[in-house]
């Protein structure tokens, strides 16, 4: 199909989404954060809303008719969200968003690697605060030491400087990083890193949060021993998440949460505990939530990963053509397309030099149907390493059209100048 | 198929009477396994002969396809070669798992075909395999308790 | 209304409940299942569409349109769930079932109170494993000693026997229990339980997890410091718990789970938290859980929890008159309908005196359409105690009509002549 | 009411050149308040002389809401009394959470009346208290630490 237009798959999933829809007042709604969360299609909610209204029983443990029909759904969302990364069910650990799932990787590595006071642990800079903070709190409980990759002025990782420094060595137990930076968009390199983490024994964690949503994904190739990722980025429920892990390691691993359906033999004086993945899964799993995280799996899926990528790559170049365009305005992270994906954070200033701040731009733009995100999209850090309080971040997905990229260009001008009129 | 039709005159007769039952000596392993939905347990002893499984003795308990299967395996691997008794217990998972559109073996199989049934109830088909999984691990741990 | 039928309660919502017209094969279905978890409503499955369908967006950090609606969402799902129980809004935190919950529980007061090899952690055998595997694994950690309450014959807490063993003490910091056995049905004395743990200055930790679904809830009334439960007991969706905590003790707890939203300040080398509840709920909510779960509440509420308890009661009153009419059964726990919730655990034997097992019996169940749960119900240390392996388990809830439990009786003396016939 | 009459005048007036900004001595309690939905932080001193409020100094990053409610909120409070600026908080925090339903006083609260286009919009309330939660919690400090 060469004469598509480069953002036929917009076009082709909006129906899908009735949010979409929706007024501002006299203004369309452009969603432009779905970094923050993504929306649903109709599939995706009828899919829960059957299974509630259908089929709803526990699973497991249940074993009359209404029981099967539960498991087989649970499980069978399961399956497609392994075969939807490439890895096998027995490997996917559900828990209740990647938060979670990096807590539980945090908890259980530290037993298991026995974590103390000569060990440390690695992460970065750019982080997500659920990828710094579980590790803040490993450290603490355990007298490990957490130390982190800085990042260089264009928004990378400082491979360089942290290789100069010797920031991994033979005390490094734990290494951590996200695939695709929530603010910066910038796309780490995964299989370096793992490679580096395995160079010196230690155990490579991938918050694949941002990365699993927008690019296809094998999870075998990414080199990581496990990778967390979250249900409502991907078009998903809320309540759900994942952890995936190596089988092998992922046996070794301590349970960390404990109760029903993660045993083996409960005894009062002591118990025993399941194979994974119900190890990990202590309690009524989020059923309905997987569900409709593998609803989720196959819409996508049945778009073709390649092409969901692929429209994040066009309508986020076209988005940095516009953004560049608009006087004082700066991109924090790379300002190219190379290695980036679907977000985009920015500063705007007046004339004058005074910055709009990113919670007055933000809400000039919602006053226009314009949803972005302001603050430090929880990436306190990254925003203290670039020298700013906060910023404004916008963020894209397989529904975003250029139409929307052009409302976001015309309202931040529109904002610019109104604070610039206020100054004068 | 009915419910009834599946728990036939073998199975309950083998449930009433289990075969072999009761935890001897001498044995070279013994396993316990659990069915942690349902809360079956066994604990399951091997003895070999050589390449030959002498005995197979066990304490159980759980449900009348769980007891009877175990029963009925007992029958089955005693006498038999290790070998053959491994390609019986393959026989007989492929049959479990073929939600009872294999047509089983009876010559090879004997009692066990009775349990092609329970294969259309996939709830029931871990119950049905319980005591075959914990005599292949117990006869896996008694070889390799002999290599060492 | 004098002449209303004593069961007017599930004619009046079973149209809410579409699952319940199900047929499985030639028979109605009749789900006597709800303690493992209840059916869902119409309204509460509508309410998740519609917030994903219309006002779906993450919250509190998004600040647009959608994100307010989604916030005020969320938060009005809080707030109801706190009036429903008689607590205030800064008192609930959100978790992913009761299990959480009950870990949350375990891993905050652990480290609040210093826990060590000199103190004791008091639980009952007749608890879910959810109430007893966190607070071995607790032990573990701490190096603390796990004490428990022995039952009577009659399946009540053995009180006398704890008090003449010492069993609450000095040493005693955390007593723990469940408001409703789930599977004698036993309604424990929490006021006094309460007041015995408070009496040796210990923190009393309430699974009530069959009791908010069964009966009115004030909790500031049963004297508990911690109360857990969960979402999908209680006609609302899965993915969803509730941890309900005086707030001045909550106020005093260390964060369990760390990343987004609990936090106040990130810096790499320290961070510091969010106040209750926001301290306990890392990461994403379960956002759209939360307002399934408000308008669960809501559907309760309007009912009236005085009819939902009345209705228990009176369906549990004639499911135990008619099975106590049957030869060879017998009912584990208390026999008569006082201090009694709706969940009826029982063995079945022939006349030969041969138990038939209850995963035989549940599957003969099933193929008429009755649905049972046969199994330990994840309360193996129970049936222990009471010498059995397991047992066949029967529950209710406010759609349970007393045709069914004709159909259970009925499908009971079958099941039970047909293994008579098999040893003739 | 549109985005463009909230930000009043006024408002844009105390951003811009922002009345009492900078850390000073003396003082007898320094806090830090955070709203950490969005990020905005402030560092806060109050210096009491007596009964009255001697001085109101801050170090403060955020929104033009929050930097100009904390501005307007200095000019309020300094030189008045302890009690007197706890009723002007009172009643600024009365008028936010009004939804703009409430005629606030321009005799009493001055330039603080501007802020009620605010209340229209709920998620920036908590910017327009920033400054006023933090200036009540250096005072109950302060007042702490002369009674000890
Ligand atoms: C008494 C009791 N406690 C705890 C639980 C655990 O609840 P959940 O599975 O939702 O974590 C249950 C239900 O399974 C229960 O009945
Ligand atoms: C990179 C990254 N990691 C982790 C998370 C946390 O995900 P959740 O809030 O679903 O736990 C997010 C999103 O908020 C994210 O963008």
């Amino acid at each position: 199909m060469p004469d598509r237009s480069p953002f036929w798959l917009a076009d082709a999933v909006r129906p899908d989404f009735p949010i979409l829809a929706r007024r501002v007042g006299e203004w369309p709604l452009t969603y432009l954060d779905s970094g923050n969360t993504s929306q649903k299609p109709r599939q995706v909610v009828d899919a829960i809303a059957a299974q509630y209204l259908e089929h709803n029983a526990n699973v497991a443990r249940a074993m009359h008719l209404l029981g099967a029909e539960a498991t087989e759904a649970f499980e069978g969302g399961r399956a497609k969200v392994a075969s939807f990364i490439g890895g096998r069910p027995e490997e996917i650990v559900f828990t209740k968003n990647a938060s979670e799932a990096l807590n539980l990787a945090a908890h259980a590595l530290g037993q298991h690697l026995k974590l103390g006071p000569a060990d440390e642990v690695v992460t970065t800079v750019m982080e997500h605060h659920s990828n710094i903070v579980p590790w803040q709190l490993l450290c603490e409980r355990t007298g490990a030491t957490l130390r982190w990759f800085d990042v260089t002025e264009s928004g990378r990782l400082d491979l360089a400087q942290a290789h100069a420094d010797g920031l991994l060595n033979e005390r490094t137990k734990i290494v951590t990083a996200a695939w695709v930076s929530n603010v910066l968009g910038t796309v780490n390199p995964v299989i370096e890193l793992a490679a580096r983490a395995h160079a010196v024994g230690a155990v490579f964690v991938l918050d694949a949060s941002q990365g699993v949503p927008q690019l296809p994904t094998a999870v075998r190739d990414l080199g990581a021993d496990l990778v967390a990722f979250t249900g409502h980025k991907m078009v998903g429920p809320t309540g759900i998440g994942v952890l995936w892990g190596r089988y092998d390691l992922l046996e070794k691993l301590p349970p960390f949460l404990g109760g029903g359906e993660m045993i083996e033999i409960v005894e009062m004086e002591r118990s025993t505990f399941a194979p994974p993945p119900a190890r990990f899964e202590a309690g009524t799993p989020p059923i309905a939530q997987a569900v409709g995280l593998g609803a989720a799996a196959d819409y996508l899926s049945a778009l073709g990963m390649d092409n969901v990528a692929a429209h994040e790559r066009a309508i986020t170049a076209y988005a940095l053509e516009r953004l560049n365009a608009i006087d004082g305005l700066r991109i924090l992270g790379p300002n190219e397309i190379a290695d980036r994906g679907g977000a985009i954070a920015f500063t705007l200033a007046t004339p004058d030099g005074a910055e709009v701040h990113p919670h007055d731009l933000m809400q000039f733009l919602d006053s226009r149907g314009v949803a972005v995100r302001g603050g430090h999209h929880c990436a306190r850090p990254l925003h203290k390493r670039f020298g700013v309080q906060s910023s404004t971040r916008a963020s894209f997905y397989l529904y975003t059209t250029p139409d929307e990229i052009d409302r976001l260009a015309d309202s931040l001008i529109y904002t610019r100048d109104f604070f610039t009129r206020g100054a004068a | 198929m009915s419910v009834e039709a599946m728990y036939q005159e073998i199975i309950l007769d083998h449930y009433k009477a289990k075969h072999h039952a009761g935890l001897r000596d001498p044995y070279e392993a013994e396993v316990t396994h659990v069915n942690p939905s349902c809360g079956d347990e066994i604990m399951l002893r091997v003895h070999l002969d050589g390449d030959t499984v002498a005995d197979v003795s066990y304490d159980a308990v759980g449900c009348s396809i769980s007891q009877a299967s175990t029963s009925v395996m007992s029958d089955l691997v005693i006498g038999k070669t290790v070998d053959e008794g491994m390609a019986l217990a393959a026989s007989f998972s492929e049959m479990m798992h073929s939600r009872g559109e294999i047509e089983p073996d009876e010559d090879v199989l004997e009692d066990a075909v009775a349990f092609v049934g329970v294969a259309k109830f996939p709830a029931r088909v871990k119950c049905a395999l319980l005591g075959w999984s914990a005599w292949k691990d117990a006869v896996a741990h008694a070889l390799a308790a002999k290599e060492s």
